[in-house]
């Protein structure tokens, strides 16, 4: 809702001025560091923001207003999914104001706590501001130019003695797509799949879920598009915290449809609060709860058999696992009556479209692909699927997790979901324009698992998940499919105090022989460890500081332009990369078509670099042009259906979600909502994927009088290669350019487009059209099914409801399930700890307790606690508490006595760092570089625990106890 | 108009003043010259005068049992005047910015409001005591008087500007300063500066005649 | 109740200043109680023009304040709305600063009609030629301490409190703002010395105002304005040991909430600060009154009132006048002494005054 | 004559705080004071809601009345404002105000009170539009720009309005039909929650009980 006044108040010319969309850089006569030092702050390095008197770094007067413009920058806020839209005031160079960004398709000019802070970026005062390394236990500043020379040569020599492998590249979701994507192309040079991001901590148990479920792991729907839903389902997750500005989309329905919002979680949280129904359920009992809902669907006739019949493989099966899930059992399992769930059911079912939104509540668990599979399940039963209103609507977490993960910074896949197989690599080779055998060669020679009774090359084998880097560190060197141990490792904006058991993270950062940190904050790395040397802290810059693209939850791709230059001696992460590369001896290799200015790499050619291979999830329309226009054209894009109408981005959606197919020169205007038939496929339609063949066990897979609008086909069909094009006899369609390109190759490795482009032009999605299945039969549990939790403090299921065999090598490492498991923990731990977020914090929280306006929100690492179990142990609120993990880890906290949590869970927020089992690290940190707020890091105390399939980790469901301080 | 006046020219004018004065008042006692002692020294006048100077900061057993009161109040008042003086953040500011043109360490505000509260108790019941007493009574003039008046006055004055709101109390609190630097050179306030030379003469002649003083 | 005026030569006026003020006090507090009958947890007439208006409207009909949680640090900031501010308000601006307004104006113009008609009480024997040693030097110099210091807030006190209505008009805001401000700052460093030298005076006149066997006839009588004789009284009468004790407990009472006023860092609540507040008011009213009277006696109202604490000696006859039990035991003592001696000691003639110490210690 | 307001509507406040931050973004306001804040009634039970308070812009302000100084103004906007240059910080109108909108900076340790601070509805102050003073004491002057004070635009949900008060009473009375409507056109509410004492999910002691 915009509200302008517009009474007879001056008007000024600021307000009217037009939105010139970057500042000219060539014309600054101040950087903002200059400015800084000019007036004084700078002195000491270190300045308490309380010194910071009103007005001093902001618009100088009225009067000095003439000695520069105010220009109006449009870029994105770094903090969550979201993708909301930030108008910076740049002036002089320096960050003086920010304004609602009303155009913006996303967000109208809303921001939550984060967003409406981050100028806080421009001060900058507890910035990492120099190359730093410690030396005999203090913080030393060093130049750049060492610091890479030192970092390379160490690289370079572990490479020689332990092989690429022993080296592991963390990257980040804070990258934006070109940064993501260099990253992920720099680890395959460097030659490793030891390369992982966040996402395999917040979402990867939805992406292989979903993925296997209908074709891809993501978002289906927009945050806009609940506006079309007739109801909303949110488990596992809190976005009022966690997404506060998709709330603004869930109200708009919820008050304008009257769509009911139904929550399901284990915490009051302050989503529930707004919720028409609130289920309580015990953490880690998502499948006994949807189950039981769909018992009431099935019961009742509920499903929408017609989709299921003509979408879904597989819903029998599922039926039969349900029909186990009686509402006497659901409630003995998950603590959830049976009238609660049945008024969800039955909302659910009478309530269509309605969408389903879950977050890490449901997928950080060892059975989070069971979960997601399961909801899904549940949304096809509803035939709530491909269409506007309904969907998956799966919040992800950073600002560009999506990005990330579809630019495969993950230890499993190269860019665009290939996996790593050979195919994929060369057709990445042939993008990237190397030799293929020259790629291989980057890799170690020999092989540490076997396929189908064959060695299999180490390229093509799973690296090592960040979940579990800690173990690749501290594993027995025999127990590890790998030639040794990691010896260093490289932490490019992570925080680790975002992965569970700290204490054995302690170790491993111990034991390594280099740590580097490439982040603008030290992080809780450079603390937590009592190294004395051998750490290396970068500093990178903030996405304020660079530019370029970022994947919004829903797919979307968003232009940022660069709000400030580079601060103190920041680098931005590419050039980091560049002048690391040149170290190793890549860069040539690394950077062939992409344009080196100053050592920095130019972001455009990276895009459209990606363009040409991204084939698989329609990365290939997004160019920066097209980005660029769209970001100037905000306005002019629907708030519900994200459509441009009229405008230069007409017929466009807003950040053409992808798969956005074919050339940027088709013009495809992206796709809103996947698998919805209601449109044709050049105009944002699609229908489920045929990924899984075409037939099992005499079923057929593929749809059943399903398509999409205008497809000339009328029924499934597999996905399109050479050979279906020329049965089909449309290759003639196909120019003579395109048919070099792509003969032999099929949608996804042809790099000319025309497969894509011929099949869309005949109405068809390039990859098939197939049944959703909702058997994984290549999964642990081709039907979701419940398993208790490692740590469970329900003894009495887990002979009915037991967790996996130990398994002797996934992912390179062995992992433990029933081992655990046999151990009762319950007596001495006797109560369930949960873990969450806080809207005043991102992520582990380096960034957002480093500023001061979001500091001063939240100062306490806290763990709530039920009356119940605070008088059991004469806790009041606000005291002091020691909680006990199960694995024995201690953290000094403040006790939050509350009903938000039933009685025998405990819930803390995972943002604190800093603190490490009742020490206080803050003189550990750089000068002037730790945050304002320290605390204890909740998943010091969390404990072992990983999916079956992602090697997700457990957070969300362990034990601990808690005791007076 | 007033307010540059008093920023300005009357600052100026009166820490020459001040400067002036106190030279030239020193210069005088000190060119009146001593008279020439001819006993035979039975120990150092210097180190005596060193003493003497030091070792009169602690007060005499007399002092101590009879005139508490005196005593207790004195110190609080010239020790605090000497803290709010010199290390009272507007005053270091001003002091840096006017004259030395570097600064030194602040007391923190609480510390200098208790020693304000400290040095106003000790200069009022001074005061009372001067006119109470019938011997100090006695021994005042209306220098003395005039003195501790205008003592008190920058003292308040500086005190009820500590909002630092108003340029007006500033300003009057600057004014009153500057009239009593002015009014110091020639008036009993020397003693700042004298008792140096009064506790040295008195410390040498001492020291001279081996008497521990 | 008892009406001062009309009566004859009676010396102890202070006593019926005391009675009379004891009186206004009765007077105020009624009022108070009776102005919050009539206005039943009336809340502010914010006339709100807003769609909250409702959901305040709510909000404040619930008895106790509102309060929630919140991540925003400070005082109450979890309280949602606090509408006992409001009966503050109330009190300060349409009872304190009238009320107060009255009874000091009041006080003025009853001494001023008082003086009129009675005149200044003299020594009914005139001048003695012998005086008697009543306060010592220390006594003197603390209670001249707190004398200075009780001026000193009193001035700026009532500068905050009235300046609003008399002064802004001749000051104009600006010029107002300046007083007032050097009048806080002022009154908030002064403070503290008054709770010292009220610790002083305690420690020092404490034993001479414990209340006597004497001191209810002398309330009988009105301090003697009720008949002709004389009252009988000790070294401090009854009207100075009740003055001496609204000191400890008033001026205790003033001392204690302007502390909790001058530390806003205590993270007390509004209520607190407000309630403080009050009692630091009506406190410094009561005693403003009451120095009032004092220093009327002190000055003006009676003759030889003053030289005891001038001088540190008092006339013999106004002693045995006011003060009979004490100064004839005095007398008995051979304490009197000539106003020549009395002059040679002061050094009024030039002569070297004698060390005089401990000589009067009195009083027992 | 407009008379600028602000509305909270508690349906749709989920206490995100934007407007906190948002606040000390545009005023640039120091650690300690915050002229806005978010309260939550009835945190973590049933019925749970969240309000953003900040000064309310009465039109009958307490805290003018008590001012000792006579400090405060309302504007033709119906903006209350008060005057840093004439206010001593006594503290009178943080006692007055029900909503707690008075703010004070601490001054040192010893803590006289500092000149006071408060929401000024992004509309500055006595000194002159956009003038460095102006903001140097008072912040922002949105309103002054045509542009309404940055808490309520930024508000994550919307559920902060600020404005004339007739625009926001039609915003809001379209926020409520659309409620209604929205029940009557569907023919059902789904207001009856199904919130129920929790039940008891802890480990051992439900094995127990």
């Amino acid at each position: 809702m915009k509200l302008r006044k517009t009474s007879d108040l001056a008007i000024d010319q600021r307000a009217e001025s037009e939105i010139s969309c970057k500042s000219d850089s060539g014309g600054q006569t101040m950087t903002r560091r200059d400015f800084l030092r000019n007036s004084g702050l700078m002195a000491g390095g270190a300045v308490l923001a309380t010194n910071f008197a009103p007005g001093m770094v902001k618009r100088a007067s009225a009067e000095e207003m003439g000695a520069g413009s105010v220009s109006k920058v449009k870029t994105i806020c770094t903090h969550c999914s979201v993708g909301c839209g930030i108008i910076a005031e740049v002036q002089n160079g320096v960050w003086i104001g920010q304004e609602p960004a009303f155009d913006h398709p996303f967000s109208h000019g809303a921001h939550c706590a984060k967003g409406a802070s981050v100028r806080e970026h421009g001060h900058g005062e507890r910035r990492l501001k120099y190359p730093t390394k410690l030396v005999g236990g203090k913080w030393k500043r060093i130049s750049w130019e060492q610091a890479i020379n030192e970092i390379g040569d160490q690289m370079l020599q572990i490479r020689e003695q332990s092989g690429p492998d022993s080296v592991y590249w963390l990257g980040s979701a804070k990258h934006n797509n070109e940064q993501a994507y260099l990253f992920r192309k720099f680890a395959a040079f460097w030659g490793t799949n030891n390369v992982d991001h966040q996402a395999r901590i917040c979402h990867s148990t939805t992406v292989a879920g979903v993925a296997n479920t209908w074709g891809y792991g993501a978002m289906t729907n927009s945050y806009n598009d609940i506006h079309n839903s007739k109801a909303i389902l949110i488990i596992g997750g809190n976005p009022a915290e966690a997404h506060p500005v998709s709330l603004q989309h869930v109200f708009k329905a919820k008050e304008e449809n009257n769509a009911p919002l139904i929550v399901i979680d284990p915490r009051f949280t302050r989503t529930a609060a707004h919720a028409n129904q609130f289920l309580r359920l015990r953490p880690g009992t998502d499948i006994p709860v949807v189950w039981g809902m769909l018992w009431h669907i099935f019961k009742n006739g509920w499903e929408d058999k017609e989709f299921i019949r003509q979408r879904v493989y597989g819903m029998e099966d599922v039926k039969k696992e349900v029909a186990k899930w009686t509402p006497d059992e659901v409630e003995r399992v998950s603590g959830v009556p049976e009238h609660q769930v049945y008024a969800a059911a039955k909302t659910m079912a009478d309530n269509r479209p309605g969408t389903f939104i879950w977050c890490m509540g449901g997928t950080q668990h060892t059975i989070g692909n069971n979960n997601t599979r399961a909801y899904c399940a549940f949304q096809l039963a509803l035939g709530n699927m491909g269409t506007a209103g309904g969907g998956t609507n799966i919040f992800r977490g950073h600002d560009n997790v999506q990005g990330a993960t579809d630019f495969g910074v993950l230890s499993h896949t190269l860019p665009g979901y290939y996996g790593l197989s050979a195919g994929a690599w060369k057709h990445w080779a042939k993008v990237w324009d190397v030799d293929y055998e020259w790629l291989a060669a980057r890799f170690d020679e020999g092989s540490y698992e076997k396929s189908k009774g064959k060695d299999m090359p180490i390229m093509n084998t799973k690296g090592i998940p960040v979940s579990r880097w800690i173990d690749g560190v501290l594993e027995e060197k025999g127990n590890i499919a790998q030639k040794d141990n990691i010896r260093a490792m490289v932490l490019w904006g992570h925080a680790p105090n975002s992965q569970t058991r700290g204490k054995e993270m302690k170790l491993a950062m111990e034991k390594l022989d280099t740590l580097i940190i490439v982040d603008p904050y030290p992080t809780v790395s450079a603390v937590m460890h009592d190294r004395t040397d051998g750490v290396y802290l970068l500093p990178a810059c903030t996405q304020f500081e660079t530019y370029g693209s970022v994947t919004a939850s829903n797919r979307s791709l968003q232009w940022r332009d660069k709000v400030i230059e580079p601060m103190f001696e920041s680098m931005t992460d590419q050039t980091i990369m560049y002048r690391l590369a040149k170290k190793l001896g890549f860069a040539d290799e690394l950077f062939k078509h992409i344009k080196i200015e100053n050592d920095e790499p130019l972001i455009e050619d990276i895009t459209l670099e990606y363009n040409k291979g991204m084939w698989t999830i329609g990365y290939t329309g997004q160019s920066p042009d097209r980005m660029k226009k769209q970001q100037r054209n905000w306005g002019t894009f629907d708030y519900t259906s994200l459509l441009a109408e009229g405008g230069p981005c007409h017929g466009e959606y807003y950040g053409l979600p992808w798969p956005c197919w074919g050339t940027a020169e088709m013009g495809h205007p992206g796709t809103p909502n996947l698998y919805d038939t209601s449109k044709p496929v050049s105009r944002g339609g699609l229908n489920f994927r045929a990924r899984f063949g075409v037939e099992r066990n005499g079923v057929n897979l593929l749809a059943e009088g399903s398509y999409p609008v205008g497809n000339e086909l009328k029924s499934g069909h597999p996905e399109f290669t050479d050979k279906l094009l020329k049965k089909l006899g449309w290759w003639d369609d196909l120019t003579e350019d395109e048919k070099q390109l792509a003969e032999g190759k099929n949608w996804k490795t042809d790099r000319s487009g025309g497969i894509q482009r011929v099949a869309i032009k005949h109405g068809c999605a390039p990859f098939g059209n197939a049944k959703a299945r909702v058997v994984v039969w290549t999964f642990p549990d081709p039907v979701p099914i419940h398993r208790e939790p490692l740590y469970t403090s329900r003894r009495d299921l887990v002979e009915k409801y037991p967790t996996y065999e130990d398994r002797k090598s996934y992912y390179r490492l062995p992992v433990r399930y029933g081992s655990i498991q046999a151990k009762d923990y319950s007596q001495d731990y006797p109560i369930i700890l949960t873990s969450g977020r806080l809207v005043e914090y991102e992520g582990g929280g380096d960034e957002t307790r480093s500023n001061a306006w979001l500091a001063e929100l939240q100062q306490d690492m806290f763990v709530e606690m039920n009356p119940r179990d605070a008088n059991d142990v004469g806790v009041r609120d606000g005291d002091d508490v020691w909680l006990e993990g199960a694995e024995g880890a201690r953290l000094k906290i403040k006790a939050q006595v509350t009903r938000r949590v039933a009685p025998g869970v405990a819930f803390m927020p995972f943002h604190f760092g800093g603190h490490f089992e009742g020490r206080d690290l803050r003189s550990k940190y750089p000068e002037g570089a730790d945050p304002y707020v320290l605390g204890e890091a909740c998943n010091t105390a969390m404990t072992y625990g990983y999916d079956s399939v992602t090697q997700m980790q457990e957070t969300k469901c362990s034990l601990c106890r808690i005791s007076k301080a | 108009m007033i307010g540059e006046f008093i920023d300005g020219p009357l600052w100026y004018f009166s820490i020459t003043a001040f400067v002036i004065g106190v030279v030239w008042r020193i210069v005088a006692i000190v060119r009146a010259g001593l008279k020439p002692d001819l006993s035979i020294a039975r120990g150092s006048a210097g180190s005596g005068a060193v003493r003497a100077i030091f070792s009169r900061f602690v007060p005499e057993r007399t002092v101590t049992t009879r005139s508490r009161l005196q005593l207790i109040a004195g110190y609080m008042f010239h020790v605090g005047l000497l803290v709010l003086l010199f290390f009272a953040q507007p005053h270091v500011d001003f002091i840096a910015e006017r004259i030395t043109g570097f600064d030194w360490p602040a007391v923190p505000h609480w510390v200098f409001i208790v020693t304000a509260e400290f040095a106003f108790a000790g200069l009022i019941l001074l005061w009372l005591h001067r006119v109470l007493n019938p011997v100090t009574r006695l021994l005042s003039d209306l220098d003395d008087h005039i003195g501790s008046i205008l003592v008190f006055l920058v003292m308040l004055t500086g005190c009820l500007a500590l909002a630092q709101s108003h340029e007006s109390l500033r300003l009057l609190h600057l004014f009153l300063a500057e009239v009593f630097l002015i009014y110091f050179p020639f008036s009993k306030l020397m003693h700042a500066f004298t008792f140096v030379m009064s506790r040295g003469y008195t410390g040498a002649t001492m020291g001279r005649k081996g008497v521990n003083a | 109740m008892r009406t001062p005026a009309h009566h004859k030569t009676v010396p102890h006026a202070l006593g019926v200043f005391g009675i009379y003020l004891l009186g206004l006090c009765l007077l105020l507090f009624s009022t108070l109680v009776d102005a919050q009958e009539k206005q039943p947890k009336e809340l502010p007439t914010v006339q709100m023009m807003n769609p909250a208006a409702e959901f305040w409207r709510d909000v404040r009909q619930r008895s106790a304040p509102v309060s929630g949680k919140t991540q925003v640090g400070g005082v109450e900031t979890g309280v949602l709305i606090n509408a006992t501010g409001d009966r503050w308000r109330q009190f300060r601006m349409s009872q304190l600063i009238p009320i107060s307004g009255y009874i000091l104006g009041g006080m003025v113009i009853l001494l001023v009609a008082f003086y009129a008609i009675r005149g200044r009480v003299p020594i009914e024997g005139g001048m003695s030629e012998h005086k008697l040693p009543r306060y010592t030097g220390y006594e003197r110099m603390i209670h001249w301490f707190m004398a200075s210091i009780f001026i000193f807030l009193a001035v700026t006190g009532l500068i905050l409190l009235f300046g609003r209505p008399l002064l802004i008009p001749v000051l104009g805001k600006e010029g107002f703002s300046i007083l007032a401000s050097a009048s806080k700052e002022g009154h908030n460093l002064m403070g503290p010395l008054f709770l010292l030298a009220l610790v002083m005076i305690i420690i020092q006149f404490v034993r001479r105002n414990i209340y006597q066997k004497g001191d209810l006839s002398w309330l009988i009588r009105g301090g003697g304005i009720i008949g002709k004789k004389h009252v009988p009284s000790n070294f401090f009468n009854m009207g100075e040991k009740t003055m001496f004790w609204l000191l400890v407990f008033v001026g205790g009472l003033i001392g204690v909430s302007g502390l909790i006023l001058v530390f806003p860092v205590l993270g007390l609540g509004r209520e607190i600060m407000a309630l403080a507040h009050v009692g630091h008011a009506i406190g410094a009213i009561l005693m403003i009154t009451v120095i009032i009277g004092h220093i009327y006696i002190g000055t003006v109202g009676m003759e030889g009132a003053i030289e005891g604490m001038k001088t540190g000696y008092c006339d013999l006859n106004w002693a045995k006048e006011h003060h009979d039990l004490w100064a004839s035991k005095a007398e008995e003592n051979g304490e009197a002494l000539s106003n020549q001696e009395v002059a040679k000691m002061r050094g009024d003639r030039g002569s070297v005054p004698p060390v005089h110490s401990g000589l009067q210690e009195s009083g027992k | 004559m407009a008379r600028m307001k602000f509305y909270c509507d508690p349906e749709r406040c989920i206490e995100c705080n934007a407007c906190v931050t948002a606040c000390k973004n545009e005023n640039e306001v120091p650690w300690g004071v915050n002229r806005r804040r978010v309260v939550t009634i009835k945190d973590g039970d049933p019925g749970e809601r969240s309000l953003s308070v900040a000064c309310m812009h009465c039109s009958d302000a307490p805290c003018a009345t008590v001012c000792p100084v006579d400090c405060f103004y309302t504007t033709q906007d119906g903006v209350v404002l008060h005057d840093k240059d004439i206010c001593i910080g006594c503290g009178y109108c943080f006692y007055a105000c029900p909503f707690g909108a008075p703010q004070f900076p601490e001054d040192g340790a010893f803590a006289t009170r500092g000149k006071m601070d408060k929401c000024t509805f992004c509309a500055g102050g006595p000194e002159a539009d956009h003038s460095a003073d102006e903001h140097r004491k008072y912040g922002s002057n949105r309103l002054a720009e045509g542009k309404l004070p940055l808490c309520a635009e930024m508000c994550s949900t919307k559920a902060l309005l600020a404005g004339d008060a007739d625009v926001i009473s039609d915003v809001y009375r379209k926020r409520i039909i659309n409620r209604g409507a929205a029940v009557l056109a569907r023919g059902v509410s789904f207001q009856d929650a199904s919130f129920r004492a929790p039940s008891n999910l802890g480990g051992k002691s439900s094995s127990q009980e």
